[in-house]
């Protein structure tokens, strides 16, 4: 399969099952708001040393929010309920209590088959040193916790489901700035798509990996087969042209939701074609064995 | 009018009879011999299959006097999901945790009791506790006085008065109160606490009177003994509900020096500090030393599952306790320089790790005590539980597969620190016999009472004999008082007024000049007002006095 | 020798024999008498009798009790709509009365325990409501007793220990004249030297009396106080700055806070600190809550020292009412056994309110000892069962006079702190019925209709 | 189906305690079985038939036509369904009350919604005294649910409440809030005297400022965010309160005698 010049690669992504959560941050105004935010997903790239995967999903109006102020929602994933649950805590605790006019809510509460409910706030309250107070509106419960500022404001849980992390595609391009321009297309695309979050810094990440080091503590190394510098002396995927890969990793609350966001990338870094450079699109996989979610490219771009 | 029981199955352990089939016959409120042929029968039961006994006897059971009657006012939300409805027989009333009095006495009844006694009638009460008992119906009553903390007594410990002042000090309260037995409520401390102590351990001194525990246990254990009351002294030791106290209630039995005591309720008594939650049973050693000390008796005060009030004497031990209370209320007093009294509403729960193991200390101390004329079956009503949860506690003494269920359900960590599944023993029915009548009547000192013989009263209840024994003892088929039949097939068919069980020891009444002198001093009432008259308890026609023997001054000290 | 009078179980064969318990009473001198239409029921009462049945008090007691005992007898007989009638035809009215009745009321409840168990029995079978004349004020009392509970002391406790003593919104001589004589200047007590050096606090109220709170060596009270309806307001500040809160307000209701602030430290301070009240004093709505503030300062205090609370009542056998009502059927006065069990609604069992909105349609009125306490105006059919000196501008539809317990009938009264019940006295000879006798009858014929 | 509707016959002198004529216990019975049902009134049992005509067969929508303040405990521990009162009910209306619908055009009179723990009940008139307060003995008022009174509320409104949501458009008497525990209650008209005395916790929302108690004490003007949160929860609800969108508020807390974690808001 080739799209305006760029070959699609008969291949597929591997992706695993997490648990992944929603939480509506709002503040007084959006810049409070992305404060919060961007500190509670700071550090989330990767659950291999980071714990969860976290990003910001989009940003909400006012007439979307529960309290009426602006805010952007979130979503946060890890490898296990148990993982999710203290990450979120942490950082709710961290980040958003933290952050002046700043207030969470629970980003989940239907339109999925099998929802659990976990602690947002309803630990946090204890800072509030039994000055905290409640309160339950349309079933659910809100904490008030004093604070310098004036209040903060937590829902008491939010939903979790089971989702879907390390959905992926890699470009390939004729140089680095030419792959970066096709990556930025792709996650400006992307980021309009509902349900994902791209974890890594601005969306992209370089280091893509193998399972494995000659290393024998480290569990995962550089992925020498794509790093376009060892052309010759490893056994390589790379073609002679091609001097740049950059890799686009996607977590998703649900399988469909990592295809809708797959294609819109593919097809925005497609769209600068082989004229800008861009020659190929490829995906990370372990041969099927580790991921029960198989993205295949050409499927999802047919 | 002669009535015949015939062929029953009787079990009478005063006479040794374990199941033998005879049958019983019945003139004039008493067991008589045979009759000669001639004699018209004038009632028959045919009772072939049937388990007979003896009404049985509560030895310890709170019915009436002022706390009892402070649950009751402070319960309203018990009693509105009880309501017991007016019958042909008996007139409404309600009940559950603290039932009102009309509604005890059918209650009792109905399972085949008929003597319930009042364990801490406190003296200036005593007129308050006999008026409730008086409108308790059907079932024989009686209170024991509770003292031992009431600063006329104390005065006397503190004067080093001699032990025959002390003698005729408690014969003259068991005359004025119309009591069968004395009480003492954790011994001192009630007093104790007036002073703001919050603990009195056994050789701890009340810091106005310096006088200890030990003391008061000695002098009382003694002066019961020595009046020839058959009663011992009835002892709710110090520390009730700490942890740790089984120290406490051992040194207790080796403090009373060989005289007779009861310790009542002594499952709340037998706690260790063993474990990560420092809680643990104590019951192995309480029951061993049980086993040992000849001189002692208890009765377990078994808690069991669900909504109760915990209603006592010692408000030291209640107003430590009444932050756990469920709902969270209480009424605590301080009485007359007499005593005290505290009430706090609990709620029992099996998967709460405390409770769940109080349960199992209890049944552990019922299994492991080997003499059942020593061990008596109650829940110290309604504290534990409401007395009519007797049927399901004897299901579990005489089932051991049905306790072991009923384990499994317990607390995990509970189940942990508790033997009691490893407990094979299964009481009989004769044990259970012994325990809820022929003991009973003897500890008491009810002469006429828990047993078949010739002469007794004619306090029959007649069962059907059935594996659940809780669906056994919870609905006998019927029931006899002073010969009459009260109960058939469980329900009260009949409402008579039973007697008022008391001891009146002979004693030196020149003590009334110190009294007399007391209380115009520094009483608010009168002398002669506190003394209660049997005339009193037989007003309105409920009832009459019975004066039980006691067997004269014994070893009258110099 | 002092007279006992007929002894209780003699009494008892006769009254079943005869409704009326007259015999003879020569003339003497009884002791140890309670006057047992106040709650305080001091018994140290001597009363001298004479051949025709006449007392006089030989005590110093106070005026109520001279009148109790010392009204002149005036002949009386039942009653139907004014006219002199027999007992039996007296007793046939309320029976026709109570068995048309769709929902009877039986109230006042001024009598001793026996004349109660009477009450209870009747109201039973006559699936009747009942309250008391005071319920009022002792109700206050026992919502608090249902809801959070209390920590309470008797007179003989505050008469031995009492150090501090704290009044709230009253003189408690109004209610109970011999207070201050019988438990607060006693000369000797168990645990305290020196009684006069016991400390007294009025707080609320205006225009007390408060000279019987003078120690005897002319020690005066401290007094602080303020609006009857501001006392709400003025407990709720002392539970706040003895529970160690920050307290704004620099005065409460004309009190200042510095005030308060001494008296939560010598509250603190005291060993046995004592805070007296009496429901009725507090009339103002809703004092139950104030009751609670009370008690709540008393379980703050009792945190570190000891301290408890003394609620005062007990007139017209409030105490004895509630008390056997309880034991009987579970609930105190204001319960009703109109559903065939026994039912307790103390918002709408009020007599005022049952009468008012003609939700009861035939009343009997109990009162033994204050003939003053007429039943409440209301064009509910009403029969009143009590004191042969009662007066009515309008007739009830039935009057029983009936033998008083205490004076012309043996009995049993609770006292104040309900922990002490004493015996009553008959003192002297009567042609009338005691209340179990005339209740009973009503019983028994209603049950035969 | 229409339904099932009770037209009182004539004015009742005695309180009748209709508590068995609910969706949940009147679901499957037949109209003769429900003529017969005895209902407390006095120390008598009345049948059903002998003080309403009954009409309709919808025991999901029960109708009371020409009701009065006589009839007590009306949609007592109902479950389900929907109740519409027509005229007046007594004391005890939604008493226990877990789920459903119960509309009442008229006057209620004490206790009302007392202990109720889930469910709307819509009051178009005036409540008594002790709404949604425990009855004596319990130590807990209303649980849950909402309750809309569009005219004035008695005395102890909201005693020992322990949640839920109350939103009265009329004036409050004296005592409101007093011991409660958790919840919110709200106030367009006045309060009386004393009001949150012994509050424990909880919200009483006030558009008027309050004669208050020396141990309720001024906690400053603030903007708090979870006003906007909880209006708009009301924002579908059939009451004045929907409209309102204000956030800025000066807050009491107290009663300081009594833990005192409780506040009184006053729109500013």
């Amino acid at each position: 399969m080739i799209i305006n010049g760029v070959s699609i690669d008969d291949t597929f992504a591997e992706a695993f099952g997490m648990r992944g959560t929603r939480v509506l941050i709002t503040a007084q105004n959006l810049r409070w708001a992305y404060n919060a935010a961007r500190a509670m997903t700071g550090f989330a790239t990767s659950v291999i040393a980071c714990g969860v995967e976290a990003g910001i999903e989009r940003e909400l109006s006012p007439e979307e929010t529960p309290d009426g102020r602006p805010g952007v929602s979130i979503l946060m994933f890890a490898m296990s309920s148990a993982v999710l649950m203290k990450q979120l805590e942490t950082r709710l605790g961290q980040c958003v209590l933290t952050c002046p006019t700043a207030a969470a809510f629970s980003g989940i509460d239907d339109g999925y088959p099998e929802i659990t409910k976990i602690n947002l706030g309803k630990n946090l309250r204890f800072f509030g040193d039994g000055f905290q107070t409640s309160k339950v509106f349309n079933g659910k419960r809100y904490w008030r916790v004093p604070v310098m500022d004036g209040e903060f404001m937590t829902e008491e849980s939010t939903g979790m489901i089971r989702s879907v992390g390390g959905g992926n595609f890699l470009i390939l391009a004729e140089s680095q700035p030419q792959a970066l321009a096709a990556c930025e297309a792709a996650i400006d695309a992307m980021s309009k798509v509902p349900n994902v979050i791209m974890p890594f810094p601005g969306g992209v990440v370089r280091s893509g990996s193998k399972v494995g080091s000659k290393y024998k503590s480290l569990i995962a190394s550089t992925n020498d087969a794509f790093c376009p510098t060892l052309k010759g002396i490893t056994k390589t995927e790379l073609s002679p042209e091609i001097e740049s890969v950059m890799e686009i990793v996607i977590d998703g609350l649900t399988d469909p939701d990592i295809r809708v966001a797959m294609r819109a990338g593919i097809a925005a870094a497609c769209e600068l074609g082989a004229k800008n450079g861009i020659k190929r699109i490829s995906a990370g996989n372990y041969g099927g064995k580790l991921g029960p979610y198989h993205f295949k490219l050409r499927e999802i771009m047919a | 009018m002669l009535i015949k029981l015939t062929g029953g199955r009787v079990y009478d352990p005063a006479h040794n009879i374990d199941g033998r089939v005879m049958d019983i016959y019945v003139r004039d409120g008493r067991i008589v011999e045979r009759p000669n042929d001639a004699e018209t029968i004038d009632q028959e039961y045919d009772l072939r299959g049937k388990v007979v006994m003896a009404g049985a006897i509560d030895m310890h059971t709170h019915i009436g006097g002022g706390k009892v009657n402070i649950a009751r006012l402070m319960l309203p939300e018990d009693h509105r999901a009880s309501p017991a409805v007016h019958t042909d027989a008996c007139r409404s009333g309600c009940g559950h945790a603290a039932p009102s009095t009309l509604t005890t006495g059918y209650r009792y009844a109905e399972m085949g009791y008929t003597a319930g006694f009042e364990p801490a009638l406190s003296p200036v009460n005593a007129r308050q506790s006999h008026l409730e008992m008086c409108d308790t119906p059907i079932i024989d009553k009686g209170g024991y006085a509770m003292i031992g903390s009431d600063d006329f007594f104390l005065r006397m410990l503190a004067a080093k008065q001699d032990q025959n002042a002390i003698n005729d000090y408690v014969a003259w309260i068991l005359h004025a109160s119309q009591a069968i037995g004395i009480k003492v409520v954790n011994p001192g401390g009630i007093n104790a606490f007036k002073f703001n102590q919050r603990a009195l351990n056994l050789d701890e001194e009340n810091i106005h009177y310096k006088v200890t525990p030990r003391e008061v246990l000695q002098s009382l254990t003694r002066a019961v003994y020595e009046l020839g009351i058959a009663h011992p002294l009835h002892v709710h030791g110090n520390n009730l509900g700490v942890p740790g106290n089984v120290e406490t209630t051992l040194k207790t039995m080796g403090a009373v020096e060989g005289y007779p005591v009861h310790l009542t309720h002594i499952q709340f008594h037998s706690y260790g500090t063993e474990g990560d939650r420092k809680f643990s049973s104590g019951a192995a050693a309480i029951a061993e030393a049980l086993n040992k000390h000849k001189n002692v008796s208890a009765d377990v005060g078994q808690i069991l599952f669900g909504q109760t009030v915990t209603a006592s004497g010692d408000n030291m031990r209640q107003f430590a306790n009444s932050g756990h209370g469920s709902p969270r209320k209480s009424v605590l007093m301080d009485i007359e320089c007499d005593s005290g009294c505290g009430v706090v509403p609990f709620k029992y729960k099996d998967q709460n790790f405390v409770n769940a193991l109080q349960w199992a200390i209890g049944l552990e101390i019922f299994l492991l005590t080997e003499d059942p004329w020593r061990i008596f079956l109650t829940t110290d009503h309604p504290n534990g539980a409401p007395f009519t949860s007797y049927p399901h506690l004897i299901r579990l003494l005489m089932d051991k597969s049905f306790r072991n269920d009923m384990f499994a359900k317990l607390n995990l960590d509970a189940q942990a620190m508790s033997t009691l599944s490893g407990i094979e023993r299964e009481y009989s029915l004769y044990e259970i016999a012994i325990m809820t009548r022929a003991g009973a009547a003897k500890l008491v000192g009810l002469h006429d009472r828990g047993h078949l013989g010739v002469g007794a009263g004619a306090d029959i209840t007649v069962y059907t004999d059935n594996a659940d024994r809780e669906a056994m003892f919870a609905k006998p088929d019927y029931v006899f008082k002073d010969g009459q039949l009260v109960v058939r097939n469980g329900q009260v068919v009949k409402v008579t007024w039973g007697s008022t069980h008391t001891v009146k020891p002979e004693f030196d009444r020149g003590i009334e000049k110190d009294l007399k002198k007391y209380f115009d001093t520094y009483h608010t009432m009168n002398m002669e007002n506190f003394k209660v008259s049997a005339a009193e308890l037989e007003e309105d026609g409920r009832g009459h006095v019975i004066v039980q023997e006691s067997k004269g001054r014994r070893e009258k000290t110099a | 020798m002092p007279d006992q009078g007929m002894d209780l179980e003699e009494l008892n064969s006769f009254r079943m024999e005869n409704m009326t318990q007259s015999t003879n009473f020569p003339a003497g001198t009884i002791e140890a008498v309670a006057f047992p239409g106040e709650g305080l029921l001091s018994d140290d009462l001597v009363i001298s009798r004479d051949s025709d049945g006449n007392l006089a008090l030989q005590n110093q007691a106070c005026s109520k009790t001279t009148a109790f005992f010392e009204r002149p007898r005036t002949p009386s007989s039942p009653q139907i709509a004014g006219k002199p009638t027999e007992l039996g035809a007296a007793i046939a009215k309320v029976v026709e009365l109570f068995s048309q009745s769709r929902h009877p009321l039986i109230s006042g409840l001024a009598t001793d325990v026996y004349g109660m168990r009477a009450v209870m029995n009747l109201a039973e079978t006559a699936g009747a409501t009942i309250d008391h004349m005071n319920s009022k004020s002792s109700m206050k009392n026992l919502l608090v007793i249902q809801n959070s509970g209390w920590y309470v002391t008797t007179l003989s406790e505050v008469k031995n220990r009492v150090d501090l003593l704290l009044v709230i919104g009253t003189d408690v001589v109004s209610y109970f004249p011999r207070f201050f004589d019988r438990v607060i200047w006693n000369k000797e007590a168990m645990f305290t030297d020196n009684t006069d050096a016991r400390e007294i606090v009025y707080l609320g109220g205006r225009d007390l009396n408060t000279a019987p709170g003078t120690s005897p060596s002319g020690r005066k009270p401290d007094v602080l106080p303020c609006d009857l309806d501001r006392i709400p307001e003025v407990l709720a500040a002392l539970r706040a700055i003895i529970s160690g809160k920050p307290f704004l307000a620099t005065e409460v209701a004309g009190i200042a806070t510095a005030d308060l602030e001494k008296l939560a430290e010598r509250l603190k301070a005291a060993k046995y600190s004592v805070i007296a009240w009496t429901g009725s004093a507090l009339d103002f709505p809703h004092a139950e809550l104030s009751i609670q503030t009370i008690t709540g300062i008393v379980e703050h205090l009792n945190k570190t020292t000891r301290s408890a609370g003394l609620p005062l009542s007990g007139n017209d056998g409030d105490v004895t009412a509630y008390n056997v009502s309880t034991w009987i059927s579970g609930y105190p006065f204001r319960s009703s056994y109109r559903r065939g069990y026994p039912d307790y609604d103390p918002y709408h069992y009020e007599t005022s309110a049952l009468l008012a909105e003609g939700e009861v349609d035939a009343l009997i009125w109990i009162n033994s000892f204050n003939p003053e306490r007429v039943p409440p105006a209301s064009k509910t059919p009403t029969v009143v069962i009590g004191h042969p000196a009662m007066q009515f501008e309008q007739p009830p539809a039935v009057f029983i006079p009936i033998a008083i317990p205490g004076l012309e009938a043996s009995g049993a009264q609770f006292r104040s702190d309900s922990s002490v019940t004493l015996p009553l006295k008959k003192l002297r000879a009567t042609e009338l019925p005691t209340l179990g006798d005339v209740l009973s009858a009503i019983e028994a014929a209603l049950k035969a209709a | 189906m229409s339904a099932l509707t009770f037209t009182l016959k004539q004015a009742i002198q005695q309180r009748v305690d209709v508590s068995a004529l609910t969706p949940d216990n009147l679901a499957g019975k037949s109209l003769s079985d429900i003529a017969a049902i005895p209902l407390d009134s006095g120390r008598l049992k009345l049948r059903v038939d002998s003080l309403f005509d009954i009409s309709g067969d919808n025991a999901e929508e029960i109708v009371f036509n020409n009701a009065s303040g006589k009839l007590d405990y009306i949609g007592s521990k109902m479950k389900s369904g929907r109740i519409t009162v027509n005229g007046g009910a007594g004391s005890y209306l939604g008493f226990q009350m877990r789920k459903g619908e119960i509309v009442l055009n008229g006057n209620a009179d004490a206790y009302t919604a007392s202990g109720m723990a889930g469910g709307l009940l819509h009051v178009h008139g005036n409540v008594g005294d002790f709404l949604a307060a425990a009855i004596p003995g319990d130590r807990k008022g209303m649980k849950g649910g909402i309750v809309l009174i569009t005219g004035n509320a008695g005395e102890r409104a909201g005693d020992q409440m322990r949640r839920g949501i109350i939103l009265i458009e009329g004036n409050v008497g004296s005592y409101c809030a007093s011991r409660m525990l958790a919840g919110t209650i709200g106030v367009l008209g006045s309060v009386g005297d004393y009001v949150g005395y012994g509050m424990r916790r909880g919200t009483l929302l006030l558009t008027q400022p309050p004669k208050l108690h020396a141990t309720l004490q001024d906690c400053g003007t603030h903007t708090l965010p979870f006003l906007s949160l909880m209006f708009k929860s009301f924002s579908n609800l059939p009451s004045k309160f929907a409209a309102i969108n204000k956030n800025r508020v000066q807050r009491f807390a107290g009663d300081i005698a009594n833990d005192g974690k409780g506040e009184i808001l006053v729109f500013k």
